[in-house]
């Protein structure tokens, strides 16, 4: 499918920043300290600002390209990358607040180019929102809160003590009684900081706050959650695998090793048909991922107006490239050495870092439970529920 | 001639080494995740590892030693892998080039290196070098001088004797026995591989070594004529590839057992009784049964060669270990990586230091290119084509 | 990406076509008799007309849902998906006849529904064309002639005895001298009539014969063959996979068994687990084949004015589809026996009608050499050359 | 009592098995193809292997059998298999229901079929019934009138005794040995499936038979007790699975070396020295070599727990058992499919009936679902969780 002009002015932008960004040493990948000088490279071309409408100064560009970014970006830096994911995700989902709000919102983001980070891991619940004066005031502690460490702006997620509801405060991340434990100590994304911080009376204004009502918008919001998140993610992968791809065709072509007298290396009938071997896997895994942005795509349109089968076709055809785009990341980041050989494993060239990385974020939820909810549907052809993690 | 000054343990028999191997992986296993994490090379263990006698244990029984089997071998060296695999792979080069003086080593030799071997003393090896292969070597024996550089001279630096290959006047391959405290020689500690952190695996730097004749033994004798130096050597890769797909299993087993949670849709309240889990691990398992009947089938054939040496049988030596290492390779790395997927997202907490599995795997199972292996296997079996006959097959 | 109306018309046409295929009993697909009835199905919806524009009467459809359609009939009934393919590659061939030649053959296809044979098979070169009066005479012998037995016209390939050059004669396929060996017994696609057949002292007219030129029309015809046969084929792996696919849902569920106590089978953790498995190893096909038949209806558009990048990108996409397509045509049409367990292999179902179909085609040309010109252009960037097989 | 009237030569031990089994493949081999073809039942092939001996190589010595041990027996399944896939299935209930006798017959039951099976008798079986479970079954054995209807009886339309499946008066599952002649006893030549075509697998119909005390089994004792008979039909299974794989094989062997054509691109004149073919066939002489490794592990086990039958020893042999056959399984579906792509397109003609290995591997590997013996596994490495006690595993 053709592509539109400003799309494509977009897409070769963020290949720049790609490019920009493959310059700095591979060796960073592996510290832990945070990436500011990639952030400013990203704010600098504007790419905070991607999954925004024109109306309101962003790219206004298609979920699809969205998506291509995130993976071109991801491929070039897997830290990196995954931010900016979580950024795109806690953007779209600025869609709970009110049209005018939204708008708000979308304009500052556009303008100042923040970056943020979202803080919702499905599994705990554990900040207690009590309110406070006018306003209201938040306590507690979260884990896994990508990115929150260096946001301008952060969406945390906590629970209304009295009432059990939902409440989402959009607030600036050095407000008062905020505190980063700087603990993320993986053993893949390590400059994500994806660890834990902590909130002791942090005081969240009344116009901060979105309560989650008992209405078709949260309930939109939360149907569109798992396929706008998942197809993210698995756009991160595939950029996984193709960074992985692109370091190993570039090593081979300038420094690998036929086997016995074969040379160059990308002669060797055996390296060349893995590479073709991976070649299909990964390319699979782009074919699914764009079909299933173009069903979320529609989601997006539609919202908060989209029907029960629409929303359950977009969540099988984005389990569905979740699934292969999981697999292949870790084979082909594991797989790549084979052509490169045993050099290829000196620490300069930190070529483990798209085996980390895959291994680390694809274990957020267990793919055996996505090819059973596929299953489901292929054998029984039922829709998955919505929830956390489907 | 060399002072013995170290002092082994004599092992008597086969079974014997396997209950030593035992013994020292059990403590070689305690602290092996701190040693991967912190670079910290096992000095203490190497030290035991030579007392245990198990550096001897190959020696021909008619010097004394218990001359074990290569099954036995290549079980003691999974073992010893299991609990920690750089400490596998640092003998790895010891037993091929003790085992070399044995194929082509003179009386003196055999005299003097098995004493030593019984003794615990510890061969290494200083055979690679960077962008060079056996013909463009630039690693000389001119008249009694040696001088070369080399790399991934696995062992060398606990070495007390470095084999060093070379070309000497008549440009024949041989390899010089140089004594670790030789003058002119360096052996440095540079090894950054992203697994294997702690096989010592650095440079060795010889500047006007001085060498005399007894010192050099006529390596191209192992090539030019059909011994098991080849297959000897995988079947030892073979064997620490086995040993680090057993730790990731091991780990698995763990925290499937203890740590991990189940699932919300599992409908079971312990990960480990999850059908979808023990699936998994079910083909896994398999798997390491049977890389293990690989490997020992591997041991057999490479004993029948190293008894009755022939083109023939060292031909099919080479094929039934590059099939024993291509099975071992794909699990050691395969179960490197599902044990993340069954074990949970807590596992890739770096202080868990998991992931040093598959940075072995992958490293380790790089020594010699897999790809080629399985077009040896098939046309051995489709053609009888014999395999080339070098170290990596 | 949506349909047109009318390529949607035409789909649920296709379908209802399929759905009529599959009331016949399954058994004759194991028979050696032509599918006349099968046939008249297809001509009577006027799908022999499927490639062709409107203007001259066809169904004017895209080149997606002209392949997905050989997809839908090929899932119904195998051998006459596959004829179906080979129809309109014989169609779309006609390119190579000057505009108002192939308006007029068209048009006749289309007001007769008038079903194509062509013959030529790349390896063979046995047919001899020698001028006679103003005409040509016709000789040699030709195997693998796929529904040659049962055309309304055919399309055969030779060679002029005395300067070498292609000559494509388009003839009646009742001409004089034309024999039928009915010697197609092969493991699958059995009603495809796959024989030989032979031609002696055929006449053919001057105006039903095309010399190939040494000109850009004739370059471009032959770079469109490949990626335009292999994009079908691909469609056609698809199909066995899917009708397998389809058939094991089917009987699961009204059939299967589930381990020990488990039931209905259709609850079976592992069943539905295998069933997710084949769902996103089918998908992925699914997805490399639409995404090539997007790039093959771009040459399909240009012609005769496409450059070497679109041909080049095109002939990877398909040949990353077929790649991907045969390995999963062979698994999903051997692994759907697992989930229904023994009772299926009964003779009665005929359910390894799907495994012989795709074993039998995919042997076309050598999977592994796919790989290896996939392989190519992923590590060295090559784009295949233009062949008979790439 | 019945008469012996067959006389069949005694095997000796276990070599001598080996070696019958091997001159009965080659015998079998010959028109395999065409009987699968034509769908022939193998009349002469049965008298011939009634004849050899086999039938009664596992009765026990004191009854003046060579009680082969299972690890050979698994063998000759293989060898067999290998040459006729459907000649391999048929004695596979003979001997389950031969070595149930062991386990759990009278002795008088042991008397006369030990006898009958050193004669060259054959046992069929008639245990499942469509669309039942042990459960729903409806064969019944009231007083001594026995009434059901059976199908998948493998074998029975050679068999001199067909033992059948019932329950009695009550409730207890037993198994009745009913003579192929017994009046009311129907055996039908109806099975039709696309693969193991001629293994006579069809409906056995008992309409009040008439039977005596001494031929009824207390089938119940089977799987109440811990012994060996669920994994002993497995490990048959699996030696079957495995013949068909190296069947594939040896026909991918004889195509490739003779008549398959190089690939144009392939830069070799022939298609067995292609590099692309070669990986391709490697990689599966591996995974046969690993399988084969496998069976005899498994039949290793299974001689264990036939010597020392218990919860535990069973449920190994199960687990092993378990392990093999899914090797098998997937490695007989591999080769036979793998073997047109490397064969080329004239491999597709039904002239050379090449699919009949495909058929065979597809439909005999359905025999009892490979799914979920990878739980199995996994919950026994895992859990220590001994496995269910059934035919099926």
């Amino acid at each position: 499918m053709s592509k539109s002009e400003n799309d494509a002015f977009w897409l070769d932008k963020a290949k720049a920043v790609g490019a920009d960004l493959m310059r700095l040493d591979a060796r960073r990948h592996h510290e832990q300290a945070p990436p500011t000088a990639e952030l400013d490279l990203l704010k600098s071309a504007g790419l905070m600002s991607l999954a925004i409408g024109r109306e309101n100064g962003g790219a206004g560009i298609s979920w699809r390209t969205v998506n291509e970014i995130v993976r071109e970006i991801t491929a070039a830096d897997g830290s990196v990358g995954v931010l900016l994911g979580y950024h795109v995700i806690s953007v779209v989902h600025l869609r709970r607040e009110d049209p005018t709000r939204r708008q708000a919102l979308e304009r500052e983001i556009t303008s100042n180019q923040f970056f943020l980070a979202g803080v919702a891991n499905p599994r705990d619940d554990d900040i207690q929102v009590e309110p406070l004066g006018g306003g209201y005031i938040f306590n507690g502690r979260k884990s896994f809160c990508t990115g929150a460490a260096f946001a301008d702006r952060l969406t945390i997620y906590g629970r209304m003590a009295e009432t059990g509801q939902a409440a989402l405060a959009y607030i600036p991340a050095n407000r008062a009684g905020i505190t980063y434990h700087h603990d993320w100590d993986n053993l893949g994304l390590c400059r994500t900081e994806s660890g834990s911080f902590s909130v002791e009376n942090v005081r969240v204004q009344a116009d901060e706050l979105t309560i989650e009502a008992d209405d078709e918008r949260t309930a939109s919001i939360r149907a569109l959650r798992t396929p706008v998140n998942h197809n993210i993610f698995t756009n991160c992968y595939l950029g996984f695998a193709l960074g992985a791809f692109r370091a190993a065709r570039k090593y081979v072509g300038e420094k690998g090793q036929g086997w016995q007298k074969l040379q160059p290396a990308a002669e060797d009938p055996l390296i060349v048909t893995q590479f073709g071997d991976i070649w299909v896997e990964l390319q699979a895994g782009i074919a699914l991922a764009e079909r299933a942005a173009l069903k979320v795509g529609v989601l997006l349109e539609g919202y908060p107006n989209f029907d029960e089968k629409q929303r359950g076709d977009a969540a099988i055809d984005v389990a569905t490239a979740k699934i292969h785009a999981s697999r292949a990341a870790i084979s082909i980041s594991s797989k790549i050495f084979e052509p490169m050989g045993a050099r290829s494993t000196h620490n300069r060239n930190a070529f483990d870092r798209f085996w980390r990385d895959s291994r680390t974020h694809t274990l957020h939820d267990p793919l055996i439970y996505k090819v059973f909810e596929v299953g489901d549907f292929a054998l029984n052809q039922r829709y998955p529920e919505v929830g956390p993690y489907s | 001639m060399k002072q013995v000054q170290k002092v082994a343990h004599l092992i008597r028999d086969d079974n014997e080494a396997l209950d030593v191997a035992a013994r020292l992986a059990e403590l070689f296993a305690q602290e092996a995740s701190a040693r991967d994490r912190d670079r910290v090379l096992p000095v203490a263990e190497i030290q035991a590892y030579s007392a245990s006698g198990l550096l001897g244990a190959i020696v021909p029984k008619r010097f004394g030693g218990a001359a074990i089997s290569n099954v036995t071998l290549s079980r003691v060296t999974a073992t010893i892998s299991e609990a920690d695999s750089s400490i596998g792979q640092i003998p790895q080069p010891h037993y091929c080039l003790v085992d070399a003086v044995r194929i082509v080593g003179t009386p003196i030799q055999q005299e003097t290196f098995f004493a030593d071997a019984l003794a615990g003393k510890l061969f290494g090896n200083a055979v690679s070098e960077v962008g060079k292969d056996y013909e463009t070597s630039t690693t000389t024996l001119k008249g009694s001088v040696l001088n070369g550089r080399k790399f991934y001279s696995t062992g060398s630096l606990f070495a007390d004797w470095v084999p060093i290959a070379a070309k000497d006047d008549h440009g024949k391959a041989v390899m010089v026995y140089v004594p670790a405290e030789a003058i002119g020689l360096s052996v440095l500690d540079d090894w950054t591989g992203m697994g294997q952190r702690t096989t010592a695996s650095g440079s060795v730097v010889a500047e006007n070594v001085e060498v005399q004749d007894w010192q050099v033994l006529a390596r191209h004798r192992l090539f030019d004529e059909p011994t098991i130096h080849g297959p000897f050597a995988q079947l030892l890769h073979t064997a620490i590839d086995l040993g680090i797909a057993r730790a990731a299993m091991s780990d698995l087993r763990d925290w499937v057992q203890k740590r991990a949670r189940p699932w919300k849709d599992s409908g079971v309240n312990q990960a480990s009784s999850d059908p979808l889990t023990t699936t998994s691990i079910g083909r896994m398992v398999m798997q390491l049964h049977a890389a293990e009947g690989m490997l020992d089938r591997a041991g057999g054939y490479v004993d029948e060669a190293s008894a009755n040496p022939s083109d023939v049988t060292v031909g099919e030596a080479s094929v039934a270990v590059a099939e024993a290492k291509v099975l071992a390779t794909e699990l050691a790395l395969a179960a490197s990586s599902m044990l993340f997927e069954l074990a949970g997202t807590q596992s890739s907490l770096e202080e868990h230091n998991l992931a040093r599995h598959w940075r072995n795997a992958r490293t380790h199972t790089l020594h010699d290119p897999v790809r080629w292996k399985p077009h040896v296997v098939g046309s051995f079996w489709l053609n009888n084509a014999l395999p080339p006959r070098h170290g990596s097959v």
